[in-house]
């Protein structure tokens, strides 16, 4: 109550400032609507359920790894071994219900521990990164970087580098199953999306991630349990890295571990950015990593239906992801 | 006119920060800038160098219309700019931050021996001898800010800019740093001083712009312009003296011991200090800068671990390992340095305030969102925080708005002992009597409050007992009754063999 | 422990750090050496040098870039678009494979400067693209398949011949890492270098040109990307548009095993070579290993071995660096 | 000249593989391990992770080991054209398993014992001209091509392209790369036979995105071997399965079992025989007629 003047000035100006953030998730939305546009009038058979399908059963599982890596991010940290420890997860699965760690008497039974087993697996790995982060204040990108390298190798270890076969109904409907019409990953990638949306916006978890992020010391003097968060997002993303690494082996009834996940820390950090989160910690938009994974998934859907060879095929794909992530940042400024 | 800048306007995000504000300085003038919290004297500096560009007005500086892209243009043009969160690399060493951006070479490479002499020679003028090649993160904020003093004067510019610079000062730095401004000024140099302290500015200037709400309202001779008149034209109203409010010590005498600390110890820093703070009393910690005080604080919130001695609570014996523990007994730190231990420049001032909070605010981990704005919306008021919104970034704040939700977030807390390490710095007049009668107040409903500052006015003014820390011990304790400002220098220059 | 911080003037927990691998370095030179035979052999350690010198060229241009607290993702992709630029330029005259394989990998580099300064966008995010347009650009260039250098011009003599006994490649990068070293500790620009890294706003308010030290940067870690693939395109006679993939990470590790922080501010030249040289060694020694019978049944058990040396070291380092920063306080 | 291999009871030998992230590979590498085992060489192994650079440290540091004889995977035809003549420098014999070296710039019989494969480039045409004959009508093809840059990418479209060109009537609707990988080709395949509906006929580079096509035929709502004639190589065990299934309408084989082969070189090089410069392993061609009687034999 310094002056009433003061009160009256705060009150007098108009909050402008909501429009600037509309705008800024508005940059990815409009990438993503041009996309949309452009394949209607170009790209053949675009209008169809059928595409929609392809498409959302494509970029779930980037939208899983990517809102995991969200909240890595979120903390100021990156998660590199997501690939890797998709490839273990997607490993242990089949192992598990194909009798080759202990011999299953009922299937449903090793069904659910097939779903159950490994994505504890990787949550653990995932605390592992974690505690290095904390305990050993190991930068994130090299500490995840060990499982980075070693994740695939013990996977391959696990399977001795061989192709799992399989053919398992039950296993599979979390990839080929579908509820109401809808494929099961999609409904699955929805629920987790929602799930972290809500954690962020709602739950003081998700504040004390984004606090963390955007300045540590502070945070820890504020009574933040920090490590303890961070800890907990790195489990969160290894579990769900391991949620992915289990669709991708079930989709293609067959689990290679020379192959689950190979590049996906990459595409998940670019969907993170391209949804206007920054990589220095401090924000975390679940909806933005969203729709920035539609957008990099339509992109790739949209070079691939159009024929455009591999090589120009990338050379477009960096134009777009950078023009996408220009676009999202001008959008939020004025 | 070295420097005339006129109908500066400048507006973030649609809204104006400068509303045609102007600033004249004459050849081998001190002027004196000052305006409330928020009245866009750091954003007309910040204008000037180029860090900021405007959107409307103009810049004439020696005698030449200007218009600096970036601080790098200005600088060499002859603008030297101490910035007011204090602007250097902290991993660089003291050395190279002085002379950084315009090192001495030899043969086009760096001439380090010339750079560290140099250096040293400086930095001896202000009777600083530390060692020049460690990382100024090693050393506190006052030895940072007479750092950035040195890198400012040894520019050989024709303007320099000070914007706050004795806000984490004692006396002693703050004479030898009003020595270094006769010097410039007898050398020909302008200053342009940004202060809240008024006794200071009429110390040192010569003439005074005010600013309010990003105009600039009045400018004239320092000497003319009496005190009063000068708070009035920067508030727009009259304000209160700034009253004695602390209360009579012996009354406190028989309340309830809060927080003990006795014979407490951490490394080389704190050696021995003991004191207390009962319920319902304001009691001050004062000390030369290095002192000890901030160490102190820490220790006994727990982000920093005890090592001797023993801190007790509420009679209880406590050895805090995380500041949430210490949270959770009800103690809260407001701490010194706002931009590294307090805000979190991204987030909102919302979720700025209600960060300590969130334990409480919360039922089954869901923050309970409209008790939120509630307590939000009611401390913006009572600490008259300037914002467009509560969902404004923290970082988009001017300094003393940002130190003011600080306090709120620790105030909503409802906490039982509250530290406060240089609870006003940065905090213009009017504000500052706000925060000391609100610290009053809640003493009165029975916080235990203890408050470190550098300022002995400040002490004097609401302290109900002042414990005096020298080298890490605690040398003297001086009941309200004995205070005065001539007891505390003789306690704080006490020294420890 | 202080007595040995002096006489070593260990002065910040970065110096502890540096200590820390080299140190380990030569424990792992040890360790080979009395294991297997012949590695100390002169054929293993010049073509060791020969090959390794790429990495360590990319390497310094990744310890500039981090030291400003970014990053370049780029480097691999660089690499092989400059290898197939000097393949196709290798005909014409050595020096034109040279320094056309040099400008292809300083035009992405200038790419990469003018998103990461003039469009803002993060480096990570930035150099990802760009790595993977060089990636478009040298099978585009290549038509998707290796080109074979020319065997007339004397191209193939940056990468496979000796000058004194010792390869030409790391001759060039020996001399690069002088520069680079003279660049970082006795010029203004390696010293603003490491003040961006501290904090681009401060540096920018302390009068640093920011924008065109960084953009500088990059470009020279587009050059350096560009001369590492000249050299791959020498030495194994071939432009290769598919190579380079995990070179970033490579240099990423070489980086911070060599105590530079991601975040920027701090690096050493010296330090980060013995980071390459010590991460490659890893690699070198498995080879050896795999001669003696123990694990060469399984390749997988290599990346698990790899893994587990990172992670030895950079916990070894983190050790280090907590001591040293906890002594470091006076 | 060549260099010479002493006659020795046992040796110890090389191997420098160029990856080991596919099963064609890993079969690969199995049989040769496995052939060394069984006649007590000491083998030297070393995985270029795909990189032809690496490859070429590797043979290095064989060299260095003082090995007998290196076998050698090249990654590419032209990088590794060092690696055989650092050996042959060092008095070490090369021979070369299933994919060559440029011709132009190192010789077999010359730096060189030999080169013991397949053909890439037949392979793409022995599937067309099954094709050409079997079509049925059907004419739009989709290609699944390999790694994009790779040689057996390059060779197996170019022959298969070329041929099925000269014959006329079918039209390459689509040419994607799926990077020789399940997942990818899958979704490659999905995403094509969403834009063109019309394409009846989908040509895999390898059998592990034939399967991944077939995953997306079916999601497609179509009929693999009816709707869409699959044609894929390599001829593993599953895919010859599949075409036993009637999914995969043929598969050429690209034998991975080098073990036997590759030693018994070795060994008739050392007893001085004369070795051919060019050892072809016999593929076979498997499709409904053969497939069920072959399944045994099938890798
Ligand atoms: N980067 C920014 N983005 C948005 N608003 C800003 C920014 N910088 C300053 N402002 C606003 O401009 C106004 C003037 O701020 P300024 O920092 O100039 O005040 P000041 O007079 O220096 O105050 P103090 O005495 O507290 O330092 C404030 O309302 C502040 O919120
Ligand atoms: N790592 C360090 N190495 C050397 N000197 C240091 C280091 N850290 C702090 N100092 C010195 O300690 C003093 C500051 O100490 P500290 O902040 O604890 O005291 P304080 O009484 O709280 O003072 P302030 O008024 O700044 O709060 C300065 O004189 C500074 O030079
Ligand atoms: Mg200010
Ligand atoms: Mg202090």
């Amino acid at each position: 109550m310094t002056t009433i003047e003061t009160q009256a000035t705060a009150g007098t100006v108009p909050s402008g400032k909501r429009f600037f953030t509309l705008a800024g998730r508005y940059g990815t939305v409009a990438a993503f609507l041009a996309l949309i546009l452009f394949n209607v009038l170009f790209t053949p058979n675009f209008l169809s359920l059928q595409t929609l399908n392809v498409n959302l059963t494509q970029v779930a599982t980037i939208v899983i790894v990517a809102t995991g890596m969200t909240l890595v991010i979120a903390t100021g940290g990156i998660d590199l071994s997501v690939g890797s420890l998709m490839a273990i997860g997607g490993a242990l699965a089949p192992m598990i219900f194909m009798g080759a760690l202990f011999p299953v008497s009922s299937m449903p039974v090793a069904v659910a521990l097939a779903f159950i087993l490994p994505v504890i697996a990787t949550a653990l790995l995932g605390l592992f990164n974690g505690l290095l982060v904390t305990r050993f204040a190991i930068q994130p990108i090299i500490a995840t970087l060990v499982l980075f390298i070693a994740g695939r190798g013990i996977a391959q270890v696990m399977t001795n580098g061989n192709l799992q076969v399989f053919r398992n109904e039950g296993f599979q409907f979390i990839a080929l199953g579908r509820i109401a019409g809808i494929p099961a990953q999609v409904i699955l990638m929805i629920v987790i999306a929602a799930i972290a949306w809500a954690a962020v916006r709602h739950t003081v978890f998700g504040r004390q991630v984004i606090a963390v992020g955007g300045n540590e010391k502070a945070a820890r003097l504020t009574g933040i349990p920090v490590h303890r968060v961070k800890l907990l997002v790195y489990m969160i993303s290894g579990a769900l890295a391991g949620v992915a690494g289990l669709i991708v082996v079930a989709r293609n009834s067959a689990s290679d571990a020379n192959l689950v996940g190979l590049g996906m820390e990459l595409d998940a950090i670019a969907a993170v950015a391209v949804g206007g989160t920054l990589l220095t910690g401090g924000r975390a938009n679940i909806m933005g990593t969203l729709i920035g994974a539609l957008v990099i998934q339509l992109v790739r859907y949209t070079l691939l239906a159009n024929g455009v060879p591999d090589a120009a095929a990338l050379i477009v794909k960096a134009a777009l992801i950078l023009l996408a992530v220009f676009i999202q940042q001008r959008a939020g400024k004025p | 006119m070295l420097l005339s800048m006129h109908g500066i306007c400048k507006s973030f995000n649609g809204i104006p920060a400068l509303r045609s504000a102007s600033l004249e300085v004459g050849e081998a003038e001190v002027m004196a800038l000052v305006g409330q919290n928020g009245a866009g004297k750091s954003t007309l500096i910040k204008i000037l160098t180029g860090a900021y560009r405007r959107d409307e007005g103009s810049i004439a500086f020696a005698g030449e219309d200007v218009s600096f892209n970036m601080p790098a243009e200005s600088q060499a043009r002859g603008i030297a700019t101490i910035y007011q969160e204090i602007n250097l690399a902290p991993q660089r060493s003291v050395a190279e931050n002085i002379y950084l951006s315009r090192e001495p070479r030899r043969f086009g490479l760096i001439d380090r021996r010339a750079m560290r002499e140099g250096a040293v020679a400086v930095l001896r003028t202000f009777n600083l001898e530390i060692d020049v090649d460690q990382p100024v993160a090693h050393f506190s904020a006052a030895t940072r800010q007479m750092v950035a003093i040195a890198r400012a004067v040894t520019q050989k510019a024709r303007l320099v800019i000070m914007d706050e610079p004795t806000s984490s000062l004692d006396e002693r730095e703050v004479a030898i740093l009003f020595e270094t401004i006769r010097t410039l000024k007898r050398g020909g140099v302008s200053v342009v001083f940004i202060g809240h302290r008024l006794d200071e500015l009429y110390r040192i200037c010569d003439s005074v712009t005010i600013m309010r709400d990003g105009k600039t309202v009045a400018t004239g001779a320092m000497a003319e312009m009496p005190k009063l008149a000068l708070v009035r034209h920067m508030l727009g109203k009259e304000l209160a003296a700034f009253e004695a409010i602390a209360k009579d010590a012996d009354e406190g005498a028989q309340r309830p011991v809060r927080l003990s600390v006795e014979n407490a110890g951490a490394g080389v820093r704190v050696r021995n200090v003991s004191l207390t703070v009962r319920e319902g009393e304001i009691s001050g910690l004062a000390g030369l800068l290095g002192s000890g005080r901030t160490e102190t604080a820490n220790l006994i919130f727990g982000a920093d671990r005890l090592e001797r001695g023993e801190i007790r609570y509420k009679g209880q014996a406590r050895s805090y390992r995380q500041p949430a523990e210490a949270i959770a007994d009800g103690i809260g730190l407001v701490s010194e340095d706002r931009k590294v231990d307090g805000i979190i420049p991204d987030m909102s001032i919302r979720e700025n305030m209600t960060l300590a909070l969130l334990p409480k605010l919360a039922r089954s981990g869901i923050v309970d969102r409209a008790r939120q704005d509630e307590i939000v919306a009611s401390y913006i008021a009572a600490l008259g925080i300037r914002c467009t919104s509560p969902d404004q970034p923290i970082k988009e704040l001017s300094g003393g708005n940002q130190q003011k939700v600080l306090l709120g977030r620790w105030l909503c807390t409802d906490p039982k002992l509250l530290i406060v390490d240089e609870p006003t710095r940065g905090i213009d007049i009017g504000a500052k009597a706000e925060i000391l009668r609100l610290l009053r107040r809640l003493a009165d409903e029975g916080l235990g409050v203890l408050m470190i500052s550098s300022e002995l006015e400040e002490l004097l003014a609401a302290a109900d007992r002042v414990t005096v820390l020298s080298d890490g011990t605690s040398v003297a304790v001086l009941p309200r009754r004995e205070l005065s400002e001539a007891a505390l220098f003789a306690a704080m220059a006490h020294q420890v063999e | 422990m202080n007595a040995f911080r002096n006489t070593f003037a260990l002065k910040s927990s970065g110096d502890m750090a540096r200590l820390g691998v080299i140190l380990a370095l030569a424990g792992l030179i040890l360790f080979g050496a009395l294991r297997y035979e012949n590695f100390l052999s002169q054929y293993n350690i010049l073509s060791f040098l020969r090959y390794n010198s790429m990495f360590a060229l990319i390497a310094l241009g990744m310890a500039f870039v981090i030291m400003t607290g970014g990053i370049d993702l780029s480097v691999g992709g660089t690499a092989a678009m400059a290898s197939v630029v000097a393949a196709l330029l290798s005909p014409y005259h050595w020096a034109a494979g040279l320094f056309g394989g040099i400008a292809a990998g300083l035009a992405v580099g200038a790419l990469n400067g003018f998103t990461v300064t003039v469009m803002r966008i993060q480096p990570f995010i930035a150099t990802l693209a760009t790595m993977l347009a060089a990636y478009g650009t040298a099978l585009l260039l290549a038509g998707n398949q290796s080109v074979s250098v020319s065997y007339d011009s004397g191209f193939t003599a940056i990468g496979q011949d000796d000058f004194l006994g010792f390869p030409i490649p790391a001759w060039i990068a020996l001399l690069v890492y002088f520069a680079g070293w003279l660049v970082l500790e006795r010029l203004p620009v390696g010293r603003h270098v490491l003040a961006i890294g501290d904090g681009e706003a401060t540096a920018a308010l302390m009068g640093l040109k920011v924008r065109r030290t960084l953009a500088a940067v990059y470009i020279g870690s587009g050059a350096l990307a560009g001369l590492a693939g000249v050299i791959l395109a020498s030495q194994f006679g071939a432009g290769q548009p598919t190579e380079g993939v995990g070179w970033e990470l490579f240099a990423i590790a070489s980086v911070v095993v060599g105590g530079t922080l991601l975040t920027g501010g701090s690096g050493s030249v010296g330090a980060t070579l013995a980071g390459a040289l010590l991460l490659a060694m890893v690699f070198n020694i498995l080879n050896f290993e795999n001669g003696l019978g123990w694990i060469s049944l399984s390749a997988y058990w290599q990346s698990v071995i790899r893994g587990g040396f990172l992670l030895v070291v950079v916990v070894l380092q983190a050790r280090l660096m907590s001591r040293g920063a906890s002594e470091g306080r006076v | 000249e060549l260099p010479k291999l002493a006659q020795k009871e046992t040796y110890k030998v090389g191997f420098a593989q160029t990856e080991s992230n596919n099963p064609w590979r890993i079969a690969q590498t199995n049989s040769m391990k496995a052939e060394a085992e069984k006649l007590g060489h000491q083998l030297v192994y070393t995985d270029a992770a795909g990189s032809a650079a690496k490859q070429v440290a590797d043979v290095n540091s064989m060299i260095a080991q003082g090995v007998d004889l290196i076998f050698l995977a090249p990654r590419e035809e032209k990088p590794l054209i060092p690696a055989v003549m650092a050996a042959k420098k060092a008095g070490i014999p090369v021979i070369l398993l299933d994919r060559s070296v440029d011709p132009s710039l190192a010789k077999a019989g010359e730096d060189y014992v030999t080169f013991i494969g397949s053909d890439f480039i037949e392979e793409g045409k022995r599937i067309a001209e099954w094709l050409i004959k079997n079509a049925n009508g059907k004419s739009k093809i989709i290609e699944l091509e390999g790694t994009t840059g790779s040689s057996p990418a390059n060779d197996r479209k170019k022959g298969f392209d070329e041929t099925i060109k000269t014959a006329g009537g079918f039209e390459i609707v689509a040419s994607q790369s799926g990077d020789f990988a399940r997942d990818k080709g899958r979704q490659v395949a999905e995403a094509l036979l969403q834009a063109h509906p019309d394409a009846d006929i989908v040509y895999a580079h390898n059998d592990e995105m034939a399967i991944g096509a077939i995953a997306a035929i079916e999601a497609a709502g179509k009929v693999p071997g009816k709707d869409v004639l699959v044609l894929s190589i390599d001829g593993g065990k599953e895919a010859v399965q599949a075409v036993i299934d009637g999914k995969i309408a043929a598969v050429v084989e690209c034998n991975p079992r080098f073990g036997p082969k590759a030693f018994e070189t070795m060994l008739r090089y050392a007893k001085g025989e004369k070795i051919d410069p060019l050892v072809i392993n016999e593929d076979k061609f498997y499709d409904s007629t053969n497939a069920a009687a072959e399944l045994a034999n099938a890798y």
